[in-house]
């Protein structure tokens, strides 16, 4: 089962902050002319999501024939060793850089020296602001935020009843954080949805759970908690203590496995799909079009859907999430 | 220097209080320039206190102190550096991970520009080892060093400084003769440059050779300054001890043919080198010798607290010569170490919490699940409190701020909790003053009365020879005389103090 | 010194109602320490904030909230008497959590009709793969007597990548319903099953630590490992023992903190370590051995949760959060110093 | 003991060559420590698995990633060598970082003309922030005896939450073009920048450590603190200033690292407090204090670099160098325990 065509959305012109969405249909080369040597670099890869994006950079890899070899940098403090850990694989030889980057602003020096040496780099899911970069594999977590908003307000256009949400973006100061934040609160606007003070907090469960129920705790009314995927993981068990099954539903506003075997089972309502392993599949596909002087799209992600109870059943889980068991692949040869 | 009157030191009506212990009681001390001045006085008297306040460390809880007619509030050492005052402190002030010549340095670096000068300084340290007449290799670290090395080291280091005022605590307490000869050319030159030189010793014969005057110091109090010239060593023992011997040494019963509860044979290891001792029921065993000797490490051995290279040790007939402390211990012995607060108690648990620690072997105390019957072992700590003179406010108290008698009762009564046979005392009234001393003797009476088996080590010659039935005497690292009865006698344990090794009289 | 002259000072002065209250003040921090301080204070500071803060709902959401790290300090507690530190509880937690979802997961459908051993038996590998990190860590310190930092540093970080190689990162789900049904959420008497166990455990490490020979050898180590050998105290034993002992606890918090989750987590208890120290330094234990009560670590731990809960609350910023706690620390340190002094007396 | 022993048996037995190469490796061993062998091993296992490694290129890579370590690992030895450790580098990094970034931008527009005046001043401020987290560490340690593990661990937070307030943590972007250019990639005589002031910053280290009076002060506060004390070392002034030379160089290197990344950052220095230790330990600096040397420091952080770029280029997954980091640091302490044990001999 191929994983193309994918529906997906350009942005014209490319790299610009104001670009405007174009909607196309993704479709990769068949095979790569020759292996090439691909280095991925992660910010970590402590989570589904990133693992998801491993399984797609890895499985295009394979498909594509390319050799790939990926690094993850232990977590988001660690700039430094990220930084390290691209320069030893350009070291080790690799001819395309594949980078989720830690921050967007310090990685600018090293690509632009990458690039120098004719080494092409490729940004994928968190975003790099150096112009030096070949091209762009993400969607914006602005866009994520307001689909989840946008979900609600529909739910509840203004004139009906007001509704109270607990809003859990994340760790406060994430680049990915303040976006999401921005486009949740953007896209109630006008709408019946009265969002509460939003409740930074690290995406570890036992964070997540001690704010849900704080939260509950203040706010007595609450219909809906929306935040980060371990959020609403964390939640469904304090909804099931409380008996509040019904009266508070969850949404979360990126895909996780555990928010889709939530949705599954009916305990989360919905959530907005990034297909992270698809943004990591066209990534590795543009370094190698990048490489073999091939046409390709500067700026592209898949095209982001919510997924609910209505659609989850038609969705293939294996463009949005790493399979069941799988295990990270540092290499592939 | 103009009025050439003033004293060097003044120190005037200096006490001290340590918690729990007044080591100072209003002590005057004067020092002229180019005077030899010996303290003198039993343990605990406060002479390395009172010199240990003119070096700086310690701040006087009331007093004043002048130098060259200067009053001074020494706050540190390098303070009193800085005012002339050098000391070789009985407790040794090397930094073991550093060389010879860095320590004979520190503090006071030779420096050439911004940097200090290494060369300059091994030079230095060379010639003055050289001067000395001490043989050592200066670019050793210091914890490679002997006893008696590092107490060169430590001499050399106070030799070094332009001292107007030398201190000098027990400074030939491991030194051999011919060392301690060259030590004191070294004062009788600078006593000719018009330093000022404090010496602290026990050893009576060295005064007459080098000073000038003594002052004796009891229980923290002057008792006088003598001239050393025109004072007899009676007068000053005396002096030192203030009443009878009798008053405070209780007679032991000694039972006549004491079954014999330990052998050590052949016994080598670091600090002593074949030592062949009995350890017999119902008789006390005195152990005397110099520091260094190795009178202590022997036990400590024996304990398991150091390792032993060759030899046997048998304990009621078994051999027990490699064991563990714990089995040494559950096998019936007690071993009272003398360092208290490092070796001794727990320092921040109460005096009955000390006490109960040694009394989880009991069976009636501790059931089979290892839980404690907490009534019972309170009930028992409280007696052995008791018995060995704790008053009964003092049990709960931290056992820190106690003092040092009483800590010392609390350590006697940690050898109650279970039963013993053998009784090893190390130093049992280290910084204890004279009426607990009479009342630990007469724990030790009893005990030896009782028929178990004591041993004394002791570095308290009128303790180890007043209390004791046979005396070994020690003297580097062998046993060289075994005393008995009329034996034990001051010069005669004095002799074998310094006697080469193993030579029997 | 510093207690002797303000002894004198007191019998000097008249007894007026200040200094019978600066007295009682005196006293209070001499048993027990800073804690009862700051907690008296931090409750009047929230409940003024925020009405919710003393709510007797709040309250019990505190207690639960708190389990986890109460299970942890206590185990925390164990090893600082002894004068050590784990830095590993934390990597104990998510190898309980990863271990034992994982074996739950293989089991239970094994043996359908067997739920409840299925559950036991996960629950026992996780509480192995625990023991495993204890006996490491105590045979390193006690044996090779390596420092407590770096042991149990570099335990942490294997166990972080075994962990983490074991599942990948990815959350392990599919436990047994019963399993987060019971220990997570279940109740007992009207009591959480968590909260329940963690009172259990509170009794459990009371009794050890006053009540029987492992315990007082746990307090003779720390306060001077020396003077404890010569009572007779098998010392590299009772070193072990504290370290396996803390593993195990923590792991219960993390076979608890599954339960919760229900899934088996390599995330959870990232800087449970820190705080676990943290608690038990607020409440009274020394760092340098020796010193520490059961009851003010529980204290010590709820405390924390307490403050955590009372900013979550009164909406301080996280950053702020942590300026906050990291003062608290060092500020509980340096009075913990002073009373210290205060009792031991200077060196 | 163990040397005496042993001594005795080489005296004994017959010169053959294989005790000739064991007296060389026990001299060595001895001498320098477990470094020389970790790093042949190293050198040869990676050099047969990659030929990629050995190449001019990847070592000066590796000399060039090596510098901030280096440093960091410079300021941590002086601590360490005191007897202490300082937990706090990884704050002093970020706020060095941010503070500097921010002035930088603020004073750039200002003084147009005198860009360079802006990068000093910046540099300034950052070198500022840092040494406000040293004197606070070295108040703290040295007059309120607070144990360095709080100590640091709460300034540490303290500043986290400082850092991320100041900046939200979003990178602060915009710093004067000359200054990465010039301390980011610039090169004089040929040599990276950053590598020739990470030389000069060892020279400067090496002088301070063998030829300086506070050199051989830290030395003897961490052999024995009451014996220095004795022999008239200030010993609270000298842990003072070990704590803020080392917040200092962890703050030279926070500047050099903002240079090459070109933007103030918080989220650097996260595990770099832990690996300095490590890369001390492994160059041979005792935990206990009073002992270590520079340039065996210098090369234990090289050797910590030389590993993970060794690792990466050999392509072992991230987990396993985890766990294979872990065991390293473990086992060089338990080495470092025995080689104690013979130096200073077994009391
Ligand atoms: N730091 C201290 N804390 C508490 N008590 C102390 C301290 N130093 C000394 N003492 C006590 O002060 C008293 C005097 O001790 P000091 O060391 O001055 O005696 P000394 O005359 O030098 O004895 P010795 O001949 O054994 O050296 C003793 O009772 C001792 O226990
Ligand atoms: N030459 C030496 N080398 C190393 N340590 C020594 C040496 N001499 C004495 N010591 C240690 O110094 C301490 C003080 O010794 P102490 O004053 O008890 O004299 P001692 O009882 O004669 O000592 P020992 O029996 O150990 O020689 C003891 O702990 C002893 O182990
Ligand atoms: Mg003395
Ligand atoms: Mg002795």
């Amino acid at each position: 089962a191929d994983w193309y065509p994918y529906d997906a959305a350009k942005i014209e012109p490319p790299f610009a902050a104001d670009g405007k969405s174009v909607d196309v249909t993704y479709v990769p080369l068949d095979k790569a002319s020759k292996p090439w040597n691909i280095c991925v670099s992660f910010p970590h890869m402590k989570d589904a999501y990133w693992l998801g994006v491993d399984y797609g950079v890895a499985e295009e890899a394979k498909r594509l024939g390319v050799k790939m070899n990926l690094f993850e940098a232990g977590g988001y403090t660690e700039l430094d060793k990220q930084i390290s850990q691209i320069e030893d694989c350009v070291a080790a030889g690799a001819q395309a850089v594949v980078i989720g980057a830690i921050s967007a602003d310090g990685l600018n020096n090293l690509v632009s020296e990458i690039h120098k040496k004719n080494i092409p780099v490729i940004d994928v899911i968190n975003g790099i602001s150096s112009p030096d970069i070949s091209a762009k594999s993400l969607v914006s977590f602005y866009t994520m935020g307001s689909e989840a908003g946008a979900y609600l307000a529909k739910k509840h256009p203004a004139g009906s009843e007001e509704v109270e949400v607990g809003w859990f973006p994340g760790p406060a100061g994430a680049g990915w954080v303040s976006a999401a934040n921005q486009g949740f609160l953007d896209a109630v606007k006008g709408s019946a949805v009265k969002v509460l003070e939003p409740k930074f907090g690290d995406t570890g469960k036992e964070v997540q759970l001690k704010l849900v129920e704080d939260a509950l705790q203040a706010n007595p009314n609450i219909r809906y908690i929306a935040g980060t995927a371990v959020t609403a993981e964390a939640a469904q068990g304090v909804i099931r203590e409380r008996g509040l099954q019904g009266k508070v539903d969850l949404l979360s506003f990126y895909m996780t496995p555990g928010v889709y075997e939530g949705i599954k089972r009916g305990f989360i309502l919905a959530s907005p799909a990034d297909s992270m392993v698809i943004q990591g599949r066209i990534a590795v596909d543009q370094a190698v079009r990048i490489l073999e002087g091939k046409d390709y799209i500067k700026h592209v992600g898949p095209k982001i859907f919510v997924v609910d109870p209505s659609n989850i059943k038609d969705v293939s889980p294996t463009n949005i999430l790493p399979p069941d068991g799988y295990k990270p692949v540092f290499n592939v040869n | 220097m103009d009025n050439a009157n003033t004293p060097l030191v003044e120190m005037t009506r200096i006490s001290k209080e340590f918690p729990g212990v007044k080591a100072l009681d209003g002590v005057d001390f004067r020092l002229q320039r180019g005077e030899v001045h010996v303290l003198f006085g039993e343990n605990g008297a406060g002479k390395s206190t009172l010199i240990s306040i003119l070096s700086g460390l310690y701040r006087p809880t009331s007093g004043s102190l002048r130098i060259d007619g200067e009053e001074v509030d020494l706050r540190s050492v390098h303070d009193a550096a800085r005012h002339g005052i050098g000391t070789v402190f009985q407790e040794f002030s090397l930094i073991p991970t550093l060389r010879v010549f860095e320590n004979v340095y520190l503090g006071r670096e030779l420096k050439r520009g911004p940097l200090t000068d290494r060369r300059a300084m091994a030079e230095g340290a060379r010639a003055l080892f050289h001067d000395l007449g001490f043989e050592i290799d200066i670019r050793r670290r210091v914890s490679t060093l002997s006893r008696a090395e590092q107490q060169m080291v430590e001499i050399a280091k106070v030799f070094l400084g332009k001292a107007r005022v030398l201190i000098l605590d027990e400074p030939t307490a491991s030194l051999t003769e011919k060392e301690t000869r060259k030590l004191f050319a070294f004062i009788a030159k600078a006593k000719a440059d018009g330093v000022g030189i404090i010496y602290i010793s026990h050893r009576i014969q060295e005064f007459r050779e080098i000073a000038d005057n003594i002052s004796v110091l009891r229980d923290g109090r002057l008792i006088g300054t003598v001239s050393a010239r025109d004072t007899s060593e009676k007068t000053l023992v005396e002096l030192m001890t203030g009443r009878a011997i009798d008053q405070i040494y209780p007679e032991i019963g000694r039972q006549p043919d004491g079954r014999t509860l330990m052998t050590l044979r052949r016994m080598h290891g670091a600090g002593f080198h074949g030592v062949d001792i009995d350890v017999r029921a119902g008789e006390v065993l005195g152990v005397a010798g110099l520091v260094g000797s190795g009178k202590s490490r022997i036990w400590r051995s024996v304990l398991g607290l150091q390792p032993i290279r060759s030899g046997t040790v048998t304990l009621k007939g078994r051999d027990v010569t490699h064991a563990a402390t714990r089995h040494m211990l559950r096998g019936g012995v007690y071993y009272l170490p003398p360092d208290r607060k490092g070796e001794g108690l727990q320092l921040a648990a109460t005096a009955r919490e000390n006490i109960k620690l040694n009394l989880l072997g009991r069976a009636e105390i501790v059931g089979r699940l290892g839980i404690v019957a907490p009534r019972r072992a309170r009930a028992l700590a409280d007696k052995i409190g008791e018995r060995v003179g704790i008053a009964s406010a003092h049990m709960g108290r931290i056992v820190s701020k106690l003092s040092g008698g009483n800590q010392q009762k609390v350590l006697f009564g940690k050898g109650f909790g279970e039963e013993r046979d053998i009784y090893i005392f190390d130093e049992p009234t280290v910084g204890v003053d004279m009426g607990t001393r009479a009342a630990l003797y007469r724990l030790i009476k009893e005990i030896a009365e009782a028929g178990k088996a004591v041993v004394v080590i002791s570095s308290d010659l009128p303790e180890v020879m007043n209390l004791t039935h046979r005396l070994l005497v020690f003297s580097k690292g062998r046993v060289s005389a075994e005393l008995t009865g009329t034996e034990i006698a001051e010069e005669n344990v004095l002799k074998y103090f310094f006697a080469e090794t193993g030579i029997q009289p | 010194m510093t207690i002797q002259s303000s002894r004198t000072e007191d019998a000097g002065a008249p007894r007026t109602r200040a200094n019978i209250l600066l007295a009682a003040i005196r006293y209070v921090f001499l048993r027990v320490g800073v804690l009862p301080f700051f907690l008296v204070f931090s409750l009047v500071v929230f409940s003024l904030i925020s009405n919710q803060f003393l709510s007797i709902q709040n309250l019990t959401n505190v207690a639960r909230q708190s389990v986890y790290l109460v299970l942890v300090s206590l185990g925390q507690m164990l090893v600082l008497i002894t004068g050590g530190f784990d830095l590993s509880v934390g990597t104990a937690i998510a190898m309980t959590s990863v271990v034992s979802a994982m074996a739950m997961v293989a089991l239970a459908p094994v043996m359908p009709d067997m739920i409840w051993l299925a559950i036991l038996l996960g629950a026992g590998a996780g509480l192995g793969a625990a023991l495993l990190i204890g006996c490491l860590n105590g045979l390193g310190i006690a044996q090779f007597d390596v420092s407590p930092f770096i042991m149990t540093l570099g335990v942490q970080s294997v166990g972080a990548g075994i962990a983490l190689f074991l599942t990948g990162g990815v959350p392990i789900s599919g436990l047994p319903y019963d399993f987060g049904n019971f220990f997570g959420f279940g109740r007992v008497l009207g009591i959480p099953v968590p909260v329940m166990i963690a009172l259990l455990a509170i009794v459990g490490i009371w009794l050890l630590m006053n009540r029987t020979k492992l315990g007082s050898h746990i307090y003779a180590v720390g306060g001077n490992v020396r003077a404890a050998n010569l009572s007779g105290v098998n010392t590299k034993r009772v070193l072990f023992l504290a370290y396996v002992l803390c593993a195990l606890l923590a792991s219960l918090a993390g076979l608890l903190l599954t339960a919760r989750v229900e899934s088996g987590e390599t995330n959870l208890g990232g800087t449970i370590a820190l705080e676990s120290i943290a608690a038990c330094v607020i409440g009274g234990v020394s760092l340098r051995g020796g010193l520490g009560r059961v009851e003010n670590v529980v204290l010590g731990a709820f405390f924390i949760v307490l403050l955590q809960n009372g900013m979550n609350i009164a909406q301080i910023g996280s950053y702020m959060q942590m300026v906050l706690l990291g003062s608290l620390l060092v500020l509980a340190v340096i009075l913990d110093q002073f009373r210290y002094r205060m009792l031991v007396g200077d060196r």
